[in-house]
């Protein structure tokens, strides 16, 4: 049995959604800047899907901007802002849980003489409003708070952040990739002024993201060159991309109460049955301010690699906050975040949920990852100490 | 990612566990850096009568480690202390680059086992010259150059 | 009869590009940093894109980067060697017919602190290897000349431009968006040290490009982020385009001695009988060191949109550098950059030809054209002068 | 990007062309920016008994002066004078933001071509009033915000 549970790195692009995309490449291939008939299609084209972006949002068509993807629109958001606005100040808030887009860009700005905090969060995930107060200075032009972590599905407070920001007139971006067709983001509602996301983590294509830009404001562009996206962002635009981005957008947003619904109940089931059937596990992340489809647990005593690859000999594919997967030394720095032990962080795992999710997947996974575990407890000198009452 | 030797030695570890009046034993590794490995010896007339491991580590971490106990099982001492983590590396069909120290660590497990072996034998060995034990912090990540 | 016309603006996805890409949406979706086999076959699909890309510049893989398109490839070289080697210098050396990418990239680093020449043009688009030469100073980081201009074809002395550049030490970029697909380019031969490309100019798909970065060459990164194209260049891969352009480019290369003679004979045929057929005009861009796809001829007394427009309703797609179909008020600074009054630039066109041109095309646009003029100048205020002798 | 009526006009322009013996001509606009729009008027008791246009430039400007001229032929000079440059856009079904100048240059045809005819024979018009001659060298583009 193939068990994908990996939703949270990426989705597969879903039927309608490449039906809707594939004429663009071999048809209707004009250039969007062009005049001729075949050009205005593509702009016609993009400009349905900027609405149908615009509606998840209710937001207004010329607040949505295509991007190359969720990265490219954090990039932008953060530099944007620090370039535009470094007259006034130098000073960003952000979080030390955020996705490596936003926190490596902050960190280039850090050498770029831009100061930076990196707000700390809670053993659930959650950053403290009071500590958010406090981090507040006169040069402070920006604060970025993701919406919902990509690795244990934390929701932030996003609403009283946004208040925050906007009594202080600091203006508030959220790195909304993973909240993305899981949530409804009420741009009239929320108080926020930057929101990124990206299509391929709600079954759109990879390779297109976009970013909310609230009317009205000004940030300096990231991609110079072109009059695309009324000149705020440059490139040919991906045609079939952006089309495939709305389409998957506008299913997401179709039937998101019953989404919601669905996932949540697979993920409680989920975690409930692996709490239960392995000892010596922790639930990372927060209990209910959680993305429906996140699941994280820590196994002590075994390193999250060995877990996956024992999943994956079994048709599973999931994700790890270890370090073995990440390519860096270090694990998780999410993990690490929370307080986790480096030990405990290594041996996490990770199974994100999705629309083809089956009950029968949920079983299948309880039923090999007790085994998978074990086994690689029975070879871990660390569950050796704890047998001979060592640890 | 891996070659079909690491995914074998990964799924079926040879000598996996221990042996409890073991005459020699090696831990290296920590659980900061997600990878521990500790080895256990029979030695006779300095040769690997018996050797098995025990590991906390990704899964080239398991697969070096139950290589290279292959690979001095049965073998003398100074044999055993001649392996390199090339030659474990190798055995395996290569590990990506980013994985070699584990291979580093299989070599120091051993190293660190008869090391013991002869601090409790009061014995010298060419191949432990100038070898110092491991405290525990050091970070094997950096050995390799990647 | 539906003739396209407009090849260096953008090309359809050739059928074998979209089967190879088909698989990556809906199948093969795995993300590509994941261990699991799902994500190590995305990982070996984006190497062999890698490796087919390299193989056409005889570069080695590791010098090839994806990006999310031509306009991002651009910004990343030029702004990334800016950031990197400003404590050495603060100057660098551009030429006045850049395409926009390259052009307001620059104009940005101008308000940033950085200094910007740009190297004025001769009547056929070239720029001058003296001028070149005597702009050159101590405090010159970066030499950027586009390869092969994109409205009016003209190729410039890259070889000669390299050398001076290397002779001085001086990083060189070359916008190769245009050139690439039509022209062999030879990094072991050719003293470039990063190169602009874009797939969906070569048949391949929109929202994807690349810059070749000689080995040992360390710019700031664009996009900061995860660790994709080793550490490099931030983002989710875009894998269906990645694969789609790779073999783009390698069908491309496949044979370029044929398509660059096929291509030729069609320009020079097409350009000539224009020429004779209709009065007033002037070939714009070099006669020989010329895009073999590019026509690019200005019809005195008439204005450009209102050709393109007469094109579209006779099924022929073309362009024009009027300012009327950028959008901008001024005609294209290419064509004021080799030196046409703005009245002469408002009236040209450009008719760029690629692998599906026929000659039964060719042959209808000479058939169609002149009347498309002549209405147009009968119409035209300034042509009626002309035939009253006050021009 | 244009309406059906706009792609009408620009195909099918009316009243195309010169009166030689015209009563009144104007010219606005300049080759630098792409658009110039002539226009030709027959008048007789301060009625538009004949226009023509000659335009050099976008599909737009073609199709603004080939409506503007249908929506003044046989009006009173009054009626002409008032004709704005809304109205001739909304008569196209409108135009995109960036081509509304092109319906502000057509306005300013008819009033520069008016004011020949009252510099002529000594004419003064309300709809004139504040009225200056264009020198060629404005920037028409800019009369509009997009
Ligand atoms: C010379 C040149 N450079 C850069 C670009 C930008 O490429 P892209 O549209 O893929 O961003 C283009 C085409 O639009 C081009 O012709
Ligand atoms: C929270 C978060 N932000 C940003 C990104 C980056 O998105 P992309 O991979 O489309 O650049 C991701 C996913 O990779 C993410 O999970």
């Amino acid at each position: 049995m193939k068990v994908y549970m990996d939703y949270s790195a990426t989705t597969p692009v879903k039927k309608e959604v490449l039906d809707a995309m594939i004429p663009f490449f071999t048809e209707q291939y004009g250039n969007p800047s062009s005049i001729y008939q075949m050009g205005q299609a593509s702009k016609k084209a993009i400009d349905e899907a900027r609405d149908k972006i615009a509606k998840t949002f209710n937001a207004r068509q010329d607040e949505i901007y295509f991007t190359g993807c969720g990265s490219e629109s954090d990039n932008w958001a953060i530099k944007g802002t620090a370039h535009a606005l470094k007259h006034i100040g130098n000073h960003i808030i952000t979080s030390s849980v955020e996705h490596h887009a936003v926190l490596h860009t902050c960190e280039y700005l850090e050498k770029q003489g831009f100061e930076i905090t990196y707000l700390p969060v809670d053993s659930e995930g959650l950053v403290s409003l009071e500590d958010l107060k406090n981090a507040i200075k006169d040069t402070t032009i920006l604060i970025s708070i993701m919406y919902a972590n990509n690795e244990i599905g934390t929701i932030q407070p996003i609403e009283e952040i946004g208040k925050i920001a906007k009594e202080k007139g600091i203006l508030f971006h959220t790195d909304a990739v993973q909240a993305y067709g899981h949530i409804v983001i009420d741009t009239q509602a929320l108080p926020v002024d930057m929101i990124s996301v990206s299509a391929h983590k709600l079954y759109g294509p990879k390779g297109v993201g976009a970013l909310y830009l609230r009317k009205g404001i000004k940030i300096h562009n990231l991609l110079h060159g072109g009059g695309q996206e009324k000149g705020r962002r440059a490139g040919t635009e991906n045609i079939a991309g952006i089309v495939g981005f709305g389409k998957a957008a506008e299913m997401a947003y179709t039937d998101i109460e019953a989404h919601d619904k669905k996932l949540t109940t697979f993920r409680n089931d989920l975690t409930k049955r692996i709490m239960e059937a392995i000892p010596y596990t922790r639930l990372n992340g927060h209990k209910e301010k959680r993305l429906c489809n996140n699941v994280n647990i820590s196994f002590q005593y075994v390193e999250g690699e060995g877990i996956l690859l024992g999943l994956d000999m079994a048709g599973i594919s999931a994700s790890s906050g270890s370090a073995c997967t990440s390519g860096s030394l270090d694990p998780s720095h999410v993990l690490l975040g929370i307080g986790l032990t480096h030990e405990i962080a290594h041996g996490s795992l990770r199974l994100t949920l999705g629309d083809m999710t089956t009950q029968e997947e949920i079983d299948y996974v309880v039923e090999k990852l007790p085994a998978i575990i074990q086994r690689l407890r029975d070879m871990s000198p660390l569950y050796e100490q704890v047998k001979e009452g060592n640890r | 990612m891996y070659s079909e030797k690491v995914m074998d030695h990964f799924t079926n570890p040879r000598n996996v566990g221990e042996i409890k009046d073991a005459d020699a034993v090696g831990q290296v590794g920590n659980p900061k850096c997600g990878d521990i490995m500790k080895m256990y010896f029979k030695i006779e007339n300095d040769t690997v009568k018996d050797v098995k491991f025990k590991t906390f580590g990704c899964g080239s971490a398991i697969a070096s480690s139950s290589m290279a106990t292959e690979l001095i099982m049965g073998k003398t001492i100074d044999e055993a202390l001649a392996l390199s983590n090339k030659a474990v590396a190798e055995a395996l069909d290569g590990l990506p680059a980013a994985k070699m120290h584990c291979s580093v660590l299989a070599e120091e497990a051993i190293k660190s086992a008869i090391y013991d072996y002869a601090q409790r034998n009061n014995k010298e060995y060419e191949g432990l010259k100038g070898y110092k034990p491991p405290t525990g912090d050091e970070d094997h990540h950096d050995l390799v150059e990647e």
